[in-house]
């Protein structure tokens, strides 16, 4: 008896949760219909203040998790960037007041954090990311809250959203720039090697469209997991494919295992030379210099590049972090970012997104490894691709370099042999 | 040519494996219990070769100083979380493995905090630079080195289980813990030595490592479930099983990866362990005791 | 611990319990004429034959002991019929093969045991643990749903073996003489008509014994109950027949008196220092003692 | 005779303060979560407590299968993340539109959507599947492994290379499951703009519902026969068999509802935060499913639920302050908590409880005798 009227109230609470849960189905918003919505249609109003004296950026780096390693060099970087702009005397007189995110290491938590920065803390941009993943989890937050990030690494092209400004390279500023170099040097044959996520893959099907018709043969393509440890097996591939050189995406604690087994099974870079798009000079301490010296590298920037900016911003760099301390690509990108948002915004004359976006066009900032400049139309910036060789120093020594900037092609719209490939 | 070449690289995985897996198949048979901090015992490794390096500055003296140091090192590391945790916890052998992840969570932290977040490197000794080339095949030395290590480590350890007193109380523990209680053995002390025996098992193991990889806070979560595997494959209580599984699961990951991808290799190598406890889960399975659970 | 139930409240309950009557009467006719019967059961571990050869028939209505020196196979013998040691030859009951087939469907088709060391669930209240034994056969709608009333062979049980008053108190709690009545409770709502009772009055009192051999007499009248014991005056009080082991062979069977006066059991027993009550001392009489002490 | 302890027996159970208290404790949660979370926080905080919420879920399952049968199943992830690609799966068609092809096949596969996404297309196929997949899995998957009495420590590990295979897999099919980056980029959920506040509001609450729905579910599990059963399995496998049950079966059951909890939860997850990637489903996610249910209270029916949320929002808070403290302050109270309370948080409450209490309800089980050697 008793348990029977039990089960009755029980039920009464399902059916009341049912019943808030339709109210609520019935009481909610916007419908999208099956062509789905205009993306930059965004619903929430911005909540930046700018009537103060101060107006906040937001820092979204990993500082904890497996990312940390390479994300806390750009924050780094980013903090010296913001003290020199702080100490110039701010943007539009208003000094930076940083709010930092940690975005540990995962996209979900990106995408959070930077749900955070730009509704409860309203900042005025968000300066981070790394990985594509932490990239694309966060693009559909700034879309749909119509706000800007600032995104510093090399990536794997494909995307230009009107919220995002990309202040590494895009392909056809690395990847392809240092393909021409390998032809150039006469390279006949490659081996590609990568990590099994988006960039190489992506990366290797650029590679190998360009050499298709640049008649280079391409002898094989492996990808480890990222975190793969044991590079034997691939190094045997390798070495039985014999190749002319090879190709490296691999990212992060792979590429220590890949080099140590590529030396220690015999390979040297006289004689197939490797050449990596994911080491920096900050990898290099962890790799070991005397497994990797003689080796290639693409970037854009270099500690070693020659020009008076760099020269500062080395110096800066090492008085505030430590004399120990190297500069690299991405970090020398996201110090670019920030300043290059400063031109914006000081261009503009305001703080307000659709102002900055309008303004972006044309606007360059004479940054350490040369003059980049804002491309309005997909948000990149035009930048110098150099080729770059490992020293004994730890540091890369620019080998090669492009003439001048190239334009941003995300889509690889003005390569005829990429065609078919987006 | 390209056989033997992946030959040599299966027995090359399966001695890292083996050395990852030899301690934890000591520990996981003395108690029942997996220590999933055994991975950052072998980070604790790979530093201490790390420091040793810089203190000693020779690269050929220092690995061979930081091996017995790391085992040191590992074990004391083992011999303190014995004390301060497991001890307590002997029966609820599910309940330390996640304690242990626990401390693994917060040595990563440490290793951080003390080191930095970004790898170091060894340098490892000229002597152990390049391959030596046998019929067409090449070598290298840095593997075969580690090949030796293991195979000293498990002859050590095979030999002071077989023969020796404290072999025998530590097989008595194992395989009778009540009974080797009843006919006088301390089985805490038992219990102690082996762990520290297992985690310095793993000391080693990562200064071994430090000759392939990198040398990171989560190195040693690049091999644990890797060395879980071996374990559970292998069976408790026994080396020979941990050495068979390790050589196996080396070369069937190693050919797997020649003839398809890295990626589909491990999951392979996953399936074919799930089968195989399917075939065999007897050789999982302890000795049945008369009593219940 | 609460109150503790003297051997006379369980025992004295009994004779007169309309309860003892409704369970143990239950549909016994089906079973009126069942007889566990094993044919050449043969059982080795490895290289180590522990049970061989044994013949063993057991009717209803015979209270029948099994005794022997340590690892005489007694034990092994239960574990074989029930399904827990994999054996060769035959055991058959109720018309049905046991063996090799899994423990469960054996125990759904009335073969039931307890164990050396009472195991009863700990977390669950007796009335949830006699529940449960009584439950085999129930759908997964009854499963799903929480009990209701307890079901009439439960509450009998509880009364039979004196728990009453100890329904709600969990199993762990229990005294050890007290945990063995519940397990008997569970077989007895488990409608087991095959009991195979492992030690089930160590570790009681004189007086939790003499309650215990009654019970069993009554329930020996109804079913066939095999009983493991080592102590000799409660097999001289209440044993019909007797199956002495040794070595994992059936040594001897008979009457009480028959068994003693074996001359090779006698053997056994001089030969052997186990602890049990020493017939080796009074092995020239005959126990014909039984009534004193 | 028997009569009157029935009647008495019954009396007894309708007093008993367990059964109000979980009544009045279930209804003070429904107010909490239906009307007072939704006014006093702000959209974004509130779509934070949707994803603790969907987590909670996960928890749930691994109170009743951890807690209760003594499962412990470190692969919770690949549950988590089956229901999550599925439901990700369907809001890429569906924002692709009728025929249409996801925007990252196009850039980064081959153009065409593969045949196993099909189904998917279909909203109702998509919600049977979310619980169908899983359970099918766990089902088989467990049934296998139970009855070759593969337990204890041997199933923990398992089940965490499982969570390590799946994610493999996943980053490995970069053409048609995203790769490392996962699927992401949802425009609307069935139809409902999600970049609307108000449509996040409801998101909200049905992850709400959801969660008491579970917890309801749980519940039943938890007071009925099964459940008594399931605990009595995790202390005595053997034992139970010898009664005529079959251990592997009712393994099965608690390990299949977990799966289907879990993935239910993933599900909700996937357009309350808008993306699902590898690394929400890997080895290391699926353990930290683990640290809420332990430090709440694993064998208890709330524990679970406000210890995943307590953690989720500790996580968030702390580690907006202190990056690095927090793991430090999480790995010392998981230590803490398992090697000293293993009853959880939840055995405190009790055992002040206990202590007030002259009767108290049957003890909720907390031990574990099931060990990794029979």
């Amino acid at each position: 008896m008793r348990l029977r009227t039990h089960a009755g109230t029980r039920s009464l609470g399902v059916l009341s949760i049912a019943a808030l849960a339709v109210t609520a189905l019935t009481a909610c918003g916007a419908q999208v219909d099956a062509a789905g919505a205009d993306p930059s249609a965004g619903t929430a109003d911005s909540c930046v203040d700018t009537s103060g004296d101060t107006v906040r950026i937001g820092f979204l780096n990993s500082l904890s998790g497996t990312m940390a390693i390479s994300e806390q060099t750009v924050h780094d970087s980013l903090q010296l960037a913001a003290a020199e702009i702080n100490a110039d005397g701010g943007v539009l007189g208003k000094q930076l007041e940083v709010v930092t995110e940690d975005g540990q290491s995962e996209p979900t938590v990106f995408a959070e954090k930077a749900t955070k920065l730009i509704t409860s803390d309203c900042v005025a941009a968000v300066f981070g990311g790394w990985t594509s993943a932490s990239r694309k989890a966060m693009l559909p937050v700034f879309e749909s809250n119509d706000s800007l990030l600032f995104y510093p690494v090399q990536y794997e092209g494909l995307e230009a959203s009107p919220n995002i400004f990309y202040t590494g390279a895009t392909t056809n500023q690395q990847i392809v720039p240092a393909l021409d170099y390998l032809a150039e040097q006469g390279v006949e044959s490659l081996f590609l090697v990568g990590s099994d996520y988006v960039f190489p893959r992506t990366a290797n099907k650029i590679i190998n469209a360009y050499a298709e018709a640049h008649g280079i043969e391409v002898l094989g393509e492996e990808y480890a997991p990222l975190g793969h440890t044991d590079f034997s097996t691939i190094v045997n591939k390798v070495r039985s494919a014999d190749a002319d050189a090879v190709f490296n995406t691999l990212n992060g604690d792979s590429n220590v295992a890949f080099f140590k087994e590529y030396s220690n099974a015999g390979l040297a870079a006289d004689e197939m030379p490797v050449l990596s798009v994911s080491i920096a000079e900050e990898e290099i301490g962890g790799i070991g210099v005397e497994n990797v010296e003689g080796q290639l590298t693409a970037w854009n920037y270099y500690q070693t590049v020659d020009t008076p900016e760099n020269a500062a911003f080395v110096e800066a760099f090492k008085a505030e972090y430590g004399e120990d301390r190297v500069t690299s690509d991405p970090m020398e990108a996201a110090y670019d970012s920030l300043h290059l948002w400063k031109g914006m915004v000081e261009k503009a004359g305001s703080f307000a997104v659709a102002d900055v976006q309008e303004a972006a066009d044309g606007v360059s900032f004479d940054a350490p490894e040369g003059t980049v400049t804002v491309d309005g139309d997909n948000h990149h910036i035009a930048k110098t691709a150099l080729i770059g060789r490992i020293g004994a120093d730890g540091l890369i020594h620019t080998e090669w370099s492009s003439d001048g900037p190239i334009e941003p092609d995300p889509f690889l719209e003005g390569y005829d042999w990429a065609d078919g490939l987006s | 040519m390209d056989i033997l070449n992946q030959l040599f690289a299966g027995l090359s995985l399966g001695s890292v494996l083996l050395l990852a897996a030899l301690g934890l198949a000591l520990t996981f048979g003395q108690m029942g219990v997996i220590n999933m901090a055994h991975g950052e015992f072998m980070m604790a490794g790979a530093y201490t070769a790390f420091v040793v390096q810089g203190v000693v500055g020779s690269a050929g003296v220092s690995l061979l100083v930081a091996l017995p140091l790391g085992f040191l090192v590992g074990g004391v590391l083992g011999l303190v979380l014995e004390a301060t945790l497991i001890h307590r916890m002997y029966h609820r052998p599910l309940d330390t493995l996640l304690v242990t992840w626990g401390v693994a969570l917060v040595l990563q932290q440490v290793a951080r905090d003390v080191f930095g977040a970004p790898n170091v490197d060894v340098t490892a000794p000229e002597w152990l630079s390049g391959a030596v080339t046998v019929g067409g095949v090449a070598l290298p030395k840095t593997r075969l080195f580690i090949l030796a290590v293991a195979v000293v480590c498990v002859a050590t350890l095979a030999l002071v289980l077989q023969a020796t007193p404290l072999g025998r109380r530590i097989r008595a523990v194992v395989q009778h813990r009540d009974l080797a209680e009843a006919s006088g053995i301390s089985s805490r002390g038992t219990d102690r030595l082996t762990f520290f025996i297992g985690s310095g098992m793993a000391g080693i193991a990562g200064v071994a490592l430090t000759l392939l990889g990198s040398i990171g806070p989560t190195l040693g979560t690049s091999y644990i479930v890797d060395a879980f595997l071996v374990v559970v494959a292998g069976g408790i209580g026994q080396i020979k099983g941990t050495v068979i599984a390790a050589t196996a699961l080396g070369l069937m990951q190693s050919f797997f990866e020649y003839s398809t991808t890295a990626s589909v290799a491990k999951v392979l190598v996953f399936v074919v362990i799930v089968a195989f406890l399917q075939v065999r889960p007897q050789g999982l399975v302890t000795v049945r005791t008369r009593s219940l659970v | 611990m609460t109150h503790v139930p003297t051997a006379e409240t369980a025992a004295g309950a009994e004779p007169t319990g309309t309860a003892a009557e409704a369970l143990l009467g239950t549909d016994s006719t089906r079973f009126r004429h069942d007889y566990l019967e094993v044919r050449g059961l043969r059982v080795a571990f490895g290289g180590f034959v522990a049970v061989r050869d044994v013949d063993l028939t057991v009717t209803q209505g015979d209270l029948r002991f099994l005794i022997g020196p340590n690892g005489a196979g007694k034990t092994t013998l239960i574990d074989a019929v029930t399904g827990l040691a994999s054996a060769t030859g035959s055991a058959r009951f109720g018309g049905k093969e046991l063996l090799g087939r899994g423990t469960h469907r054996i125990a759904r088709d009335g073969v039931g045991r307890t164990f050396q060391t009472a195991s009863v669930f700990e977390e669950l209240t007796v009335l949830q643990n006699l529940d449960i034994a009584a439950g085999a056969r129930r759908g997964p709608l009854t499963m799903l749903r929480r009990r209701g009333a307890v079901p009439e062979a439960v509450e009998q049980a509880l009364e039979l073996v004196g728990l009453t008053a100890l329904r709600d108190t969990a199993a762990g709690v229990l005294a050890h003489g007290q945990k063995q009545w519940l397990e008997i409770g569970m077989l007895l709502v488990q409608d087991a008509h095959l009991l195979l009772l492992d030690e089930p009055v160590a570790g009681m009192t004189h007086a939790e014994r003499e309650a215990t051999g009654e019970l069993l007499r009554r329930i020996g009248s109804q079913r066939v109950v095999v009983v493991v014991e080592h102590d000799m005056d409660f097999l001289r009080s209440f044993a019909d027949s007797v199956t002495v082991m040794h070595q994992g062979q059936v040594l001897a069977e008979g009457t009480v008196a028959e068994v003693q006066n074996d001359p090779a059991v006698v053997e056994v027993y001089l030969g052997s220092p186990v602890s049990t009550e020493p017939p080796t001392t009074q092995a020239a009489g005959p126990l014909t003692t039984q009534e004193d002490a | 005779m028997t009569t009157t302890h029935r009647t008495t027996d019954r009396l007894a159970a309708l007093l008993r303060p367990g059964r109000s208290r979980a009544l009045a404790g279930f209804a003070l949660a429904a107010v909490v979560l239906f009307a007072v979370a939704p006014l006093l926080l702000s959209p974004f905080r509130l779509s934070l407590l949707a994803k603790f919420l969907c987590l909670a879920m996960v928890a749930v399952g691994i109170g009743l299968a951890w807690g209760r049968g003594g499962l412990l199943t470190l692969g919770q992830g690949v549950y988590f993340g089956l229901g999550a690609y599925l439901m990700a799966m369907h809001l890429k068609l569906a924002d692709a539109g009728p025929g249409g092809v996801p925007d990252f096949m196009s850039l980064y596969g081959t153009g065409e959507v593969p045949w196993w996404w099909e189904p998917l297309r279909s909203p109702v196929a998509t919600i049977l599947l979310i619980a169908l997949v899983p359970a099918l899995l766990a089902g088989l998957l467990g049934w296998a492994v139970f009855t070759r009495r593969v337990r204890g420590a041997y199933f923990a590990i398992l089940s965490q290379a499982l969570a390590a295979a799946f994610a493999i897999l996943l980053i490995g099919q970069q053409q048609t499951t995203g790769g490392t980056n996962g699927l992401n980029g949802f425009r609307a959920f069935f139809g409902y703009d999600l970049t609307d506040p108000v449509n996040q509001r409801m998101l909200y609450l049905v992850a709400a519902g959801a969660l008491l729905a579970m917890v309801l579910v749980a519940r039943q599990l938890m007071v009925s026969r099964f459940g008594e059963l399931l605990v009595a399995v995790r202390d005595g496998e053997d034992r139970v068999r010898f009664l005529g049950y079959d251990p592997a079966l009712v393994k099965t059951v608690a390990y299949v509802v977990a799966a289907v909890m879990a993935a239910v939860g993933g599900a909700l997850f996937v357009p309350v935060v808008g993306i699902i990637s590898p690394a929400d489903v890997g080895v290391v996610p699926s353990i930290g499913f683990l640290v809420g249910v332990a430090i709440g209270g694993r064998a208890t029916l709330l524990g679970p639920v406000l210890g995943s949320i307590a953690v989720s929002w500790a996580q968030t808070s702390i580690s907006e302050q202190f990056p690095s403290g927090w793991i430090y302050f999480q790995g010392a109270l998981f230590i803490g908590v398992v090697a000293f309370l293993p009853g959880g948080l939840a055995s405190l409450v009790r055992r002040r409880r206990r202590r007030s209490a002259a009767r108290s309800a049957p003890p909720a089980p907390v031990t574990q005798t099931e060990g990794s050697t029979p």
